[in-house]
């Protein structure tokens, strides 16, 4: 920590240096216990205020709005303030006149308990993600575990929300939810179990210490776990390739669809707040969090992690403007099917790797050579599953046939396979 | 270019595949007796001559003595066309032999005929008004049926000859 | 197992309000789990008896009739009606009028078809962004049907014995101009999806017609096509001078979503050849020919039909010598594709049911009428 | 080697004193979503949020424009079940694999042999799921 940021308070590379200014000042005049519980809250409105909200809300809600417009050669919204930059907040305060409706049939007090469980786990996650090398609210040694726990909760809340709407296809969108989630858990805690291999530690800041220290992001070390996270957690979040549970061709909203008014409006800033603790734990992660390779000696480090946050998001809004969905079956398959045994290989790869890294004297050098094996070997990896579980590169005709004459049927010379896997 | 069948030329085929099948033809069509008509459009099918294979279309006609139900043919290995029709003459109890068996595509304009017309088709696996709701009272398409409550737009039309009986006009509130 | 234990069988409705039932249809499904066990549809929310009502109407009062049934083709529905017309009473058309005639029919599929696909890439969750894609070209043919016929969606621009109105000046560039971009959207919705890994799981194998059902269940246009059979009616029985152009018949292989997607891309390929040869060979003359208002054919009956972005449309009028049809009948394309509905959804999952649907690209104005 | 830790845990910052900003995060956590509703459903008596007098129609869950018949908390589909049981066995498995991986270095190459016939039993009852079908949902 030394040669990142002094100990001014306006040394702004590093706001933690203030927090500590304020505690102190308030230690000095007040006991120790208030001290204790202001931190929280000045962490809880830095971490919120200055980069959650914000991101948010004018990212999240904005910009995501903006490039999916841009996607689909609209515009977007251009209205509300200079450029529309003001809809976001135009949105949530038509949401919060709007009226609230509970079925009769309804469940009311799960119905409307189910928003704030939704909502309390995704404040919680920013809780162990380091913003710069000190500006990490609860430095706890097992973030790792913690943020798994946490991010597993709002899976219950949907469930929740699916059940207690007493709607058929808020049911089916509960138990899509549930099941994928559940599926999809599986994989995405092995190949962090990976990670925690490689790296030795559960806390997050030491983990962004490591990719500090060898110089090299776990992005290129653990280029399939980074995959398998990517695939995981957008199933997780119900982000397009996989939003089967909210799957408006299908089952109309998923559990959803009874929610009206503010409580739809914070399942719905929550899936962008979930997406965004996603990307903020895959940069801390894997795009080495603060770090920048020596940058983040001039750049103030936790614009270097807003950065990679938003980069992460970016791939999150292309592939929601882009891919259509899949089915419940293909998706539970890939998980369990394909997901898994990688994650199982990858594990003992990593567990070899490690012990090899222990053994040997090459030094700190050794990262690169194993990223050199990594890739390749990763990629391999898939390559020979996907042929194993009956993958063929196939040549489906894109084009249809041509035909001069009509004339009745036109045998096929020779059957097309493939597709529909 | 599609040969269109004249009336005469199916009803010779239709002669030949199933003697005795053929009421009388017109210009464009050939009616064929309603006791036949299922084994003489299962023939004109079946026959590589005829193999009216795809049943362009089906509906029914209010001809006011008698409803007659038109079949479009066509094959479309041979690109040719013909029209066949069965008349059903009882107005009250209407009733021809559903075709559902010979094209699976019959179905559903059956059920259209049956729901505005009222000409039931024995037969036909799942026979029940489609468009309209059950209960709706008369079929619409039937000419003793009004459209206009009170009548014919002025001035346009007369029908000529009518044996409808002017009933109330029918316009149920939902 | 599943054989064994089964849950509770339940009725999920997939309509009348449904984000993909593409306006008022229902499927009453049973359902087991995700498993489709039994599909029923429900039909009717819009039926106007069309068909009543023209019997008390002029021929040419009609017309406007058959605009609302199919109205995302409104120019092809007012061709079927009136070549029926014509057929009936005799009336020649010329060339001139033929030819707007065919430029008219092929822009229409190409905007039917851009709504077709656009909404089908929907169905399978490809959110928004193809349709997007396609409606911006279909906005630009829409502005051409403005210009021609002063409407964008009932244009009701033809008549019998040719076309409302001459065409307007600078016709023929605004259609030139809309080719190229076109055909460059056309290759990126095609790039977009698909060569697309999901797109071929969600689609592929799904809905599978073969051909012999597809023949035996009476289904025409591109269902039909999808399923490798070579049947167009401009080819098979030419009307407006279709004989004149050169263009393919594009079939599918094995009848499925997928194939039935990729077909209806190809005929708008096929379509804009159409409409560049139709613009260079654009004969002069008039656009009409004269046909008494009211009109009175003599007692008879025809059969017309024509290739519709969704099939065989066809129109089968009895005329008694009075002014207006003794009976007016539409073939709906949508309803009779509908009618395989059953068929291609039960046993595969809700997903399924909707990329089935989807495929068929139905118009409820036409189903119901 | 890298460094483990970005605090050091063993100079008078215990655990608990994280753990205990959290739980102070988790009341505002509440808060902060209830505060919303509650504020949402203020806003009637200042007459900024409509309140619309109920009806039976505005009532009824959606069921696509139909009128809804029976509930929908019905059985679900047995599928489920499995996935359920899967999802247990192979998450009580990671929950015994963490420990593992932190003190992966000690444990060495014996530790790793070991863990490899305990991920090996789970493997083989996935096997024994995939194998009866158990993996294919719906």
């Amino acid at each position: 920590m030394d040669n990142l940021a002094t100990d001014h308070w306006y040394d702004f590379r590093d706001l933690a240096n203030l927090s500590r200014v304020i505690l102190e000042g308030i230690d000095k005049v007040a006991p120790y216990e208030l001290a204790y519980i202001v931190a929280p809250i000045i962490g809880f409105v830095a971490a919120f205020v200055i980069f959650v909200l914000p991101s948010q809300l004018f990212v999240g809600v904005y910009g995501e709005r903006r490039i999916i417009g841009r996607i689909q050669s609209r515009r977007g919204p251009n209205r509300v303030g200079p450029f529309g930059l003001l809809q976001p907040v135009a949105d949530a305060l038509k949401l919060l006149q709007k009226e609230a409706l509970t079925p009769k049939v309804a469940d009311r007090t799960l119905m409307w308990a189910a928003p704030v469980f939704f909502v309390a786990p995704a404040v919680l996650l920013f809780a162990v993600i380091p913003f710069g090398p000190r500006m990490v609210f609860a430095d706890v040694p097992a973030g790792l575990i913690f943020f798994i726990a946490v991010s597993g909760l709002p899976v219950l809340a949907a469930f929740i929300a699916g059940w207690s709407s007493n709607n058929k296809y808020s049911l089916y969108g509960a138990m899509r939810i549930v099941a994928m989630s559940v599926s999809y858990e599986v994989p995405l805690v092995l190949m962090l179990l990976c990670v925690v291999v490689f790296t030795n530690t559960m806390s997050l800041p030491g983990i962004v210490w490591f990719q500090k220290d060898v110089d090299l992001w776990l992005i290129f070390m653990q280029p399939l776990a980074f995959v398998v996270y990517f695939i995981a957690v957008s199933a997780e979040l119900n982000r397009t390739p996989t939003d089967i549970a909210e799957a408006e061709s299908e089952i109309v909203a998923g559990y959803l669809t009874e929610y009206s008014g503010m409580k739809w409006g914070l399942f719905y800033g929550m899936d962008i707040g979930y997406a965004l603790a996603a990307s903020a734990f895959a940069a801390t992660i894997f795009l080495g969090g603060w770090s920048m390779w020596g940058l983040e000696q001039w750049v103030p480090p936790w614009v270097i992690f807003i950065a990679k946050t938003h980069l992460f998001y970016m791939v999150f809004i292309w592939t929601r403007g882009t891919l259509p969905r899949l089915r419940i079956d293909q998706l539970m398959g890939f998980a369990w099917k394909f997901l898994l045994p990688l994650a199982v290989v990858n594990l003992f790869l990593v567990s070899l790797e490690r012990l090899w890294w222990s053994e040997s004297d090459l030094g700190g050098g050794i990262v690169f050579v194993i990223a050199a094996i990594n890739v390749p070997v990763s990629a391999v990896a898939v390559y020979l599953w996907a042929r194993f579980l009956g993958y063929k590169p196939e040549r489906v005709p894109t084009r249809p046939r041509l035909a001069r004459e009509a004339g009745g049927y036109v045998p096929l010379e020779e059957p097309v396979i493939g597709g529909g896997k | 270019m599609t040969r269109w069948w004249t009336g005469e030329e199916l009803g010779e085929a239709a002669e030949r595949l199933v003697p005795g099948s053929v009421s009388h033809t017109t210009e464009t069509a050939c009616v064929l007796k309603a006791e036949h008509a299922l084994e003489a459009l299962r023939a004109l099918r079946d026959d590589p001559d005829t193999n009216f294979q795809h049943l362009s279309n089906l509906c029914g006609v209010d001809q006011w003595d008698r409803f007659e139900v038109v079949y479009h043919l066509q094959s479309l290995e041979r690109n040719q066309m013909a029209c066949a029709k069965v008349e059903a003459h009882d107005r009250e109890n209407a009733s021809v032999a559903s075709v559902v068996d010979i094209w699976q595509g019959a179905w559903i304009q059956e059920s259209e005929t049956y729901d505005l017309f009222g000409i039931e088709f024995e037969g036909h696996p799942n026979l029940q008004r489609i468009l309209l709701w059950d209960g709706y009272p008369g079929h619409p398409l039937r000419k003793d049926f009004l459209a206009m409550p009170g009548g014919l737009q002025p001035g346009l039309n007369e029908f000529a000859g009518t044996s409808a009986k002017p009933e109330p006009p029918v316009r149920p509130v939902t | 197992m599943s054989e064994i234990v089964q849950s509770e069988p339940f009725v999920m409705n997939i309509g009348p309000q449904h984000p993909s039932t593409h306006g008022v249809f229902r499927v009453k499904a049973t359902v087991d789990g995700e498993r489709v066990i039994d599909a029923e549809m429900v039909i009717g929310y819009l039926h106007r008896s069309m068909e009543k009502l023209a019997e008390e109407r002029t021929y040419t009062q009609n017309i406007p009739f058959t605009d609302r049934t199919d109205y995302l083709s409104s120019m092809s529905n007012n061709l079927g009606y009136c070549l029926a017309v014509e057929k009936l009473a005799g009336i020649e058309v010329p060339p001139r009028g033929q030819a707007i005639r065919v430029i008219m029919a092929e822009l229409q599929r190409l905007a039917s078809h851009c709504m077709g696909a656009g909404a089908f890439a929907n169905d399978t969750g490809a959110w928004q962004t193809p349709i997007m894609w396609f409606m911006r070209e279909r906005e630009k043919i829409l502005d051409i049907f403005e210009m021609t016929s002063g409407a964008r969606l009932t244009c009701n621009y033809m008549r019998i014995g040719g076309v409302a109105f001459e065409l307007p000046e600078g016709f023929e560039e605004e259609v030139r101009a809309l080719i190229g971009p076109l055909r460059q959207t056309i290759a990126d919705g095609e790039g977009l999806l698909s060569g697309n890994e999901i797109f071929l799981a969600r689609a592929r194998n799904v809905a599978v017609i073969p051909p012999d059902m597809a023949v035996n269940a009476s289904l025409s246009g591109p269902m039909l096509r999808g399923s490798g059979v070579a049947w167009d009616i401009r080819k098979a029985d030419p009307y407006c001078g279709y004989e004149q152009y050169d263009f393919d018949i594009p079939i599918g292989y094995q009848g499925d979503a997928y194939d039935r997607f990729i077909v209806r891309l190809e005929e708008m390929r096929q379509s804009l050849r159409i409409v560049e040869q139709a613009l260079d060979g654009l004969p002069g003359g008039p656009h009409s020919t004269e046909v008494p208002l009211a009109l009175r054919p003599p007692a008879g009956e025809a059969y017309a039909r024509i290739e519709s972005p969704r099939g065989e449309l066809g129109y089968y009028l009895v005329s008694d010598e009075g002014p207006s049809p003794h009976r007016f009948h539409i073939r709906p394309p949508s309803l009779i594709n509908l009618s395989v509905l059953k068929e291609m959804t039960v046993g595969g999952s809700i997903a399924d049911a909707i990329v089935a649907l989807g495929s068929i690209d139905i118009v409820v104005g036409e189903i119901d009428r | 080697m890298p460094r483990v830790f970005a605090r050091d845990f063993t100079n008078g910052w215990d655990v608990l004193h994280e753990y205990g900003h959290i739980a102070i995060l988790v009341i505002i956590a509440l808060i902060f979503p209830a505060g919303a509703i509650v504020q949402s459903w203020a806003f009637k008596f200042v007459n900024i949020r409509p309140e619309v007098p109920s009806d039976p129609v505005k009532e009824d869950t959606y069921e696509c424009g139909m009128v809804t018949r029976g509930s929908a908390l019905t059985q679900f589909n047995f599928r489920f079940y499995y996935v359920a049981l899967l999802f247990l066995l192979f998450d009580v498995e990671i929950v015994f694999l963490f420990p593992w991986a932190v003190v992966f270095e000690d444990a060495g190459l014996v530790g790793l042999g070991k863990i490899a016939i305990f991920v090996g039993t789970f493997v083989v009852g996935g096997l024994y799921a995939w194998r009866k079908r158990a993996l294919e949902y719906a």
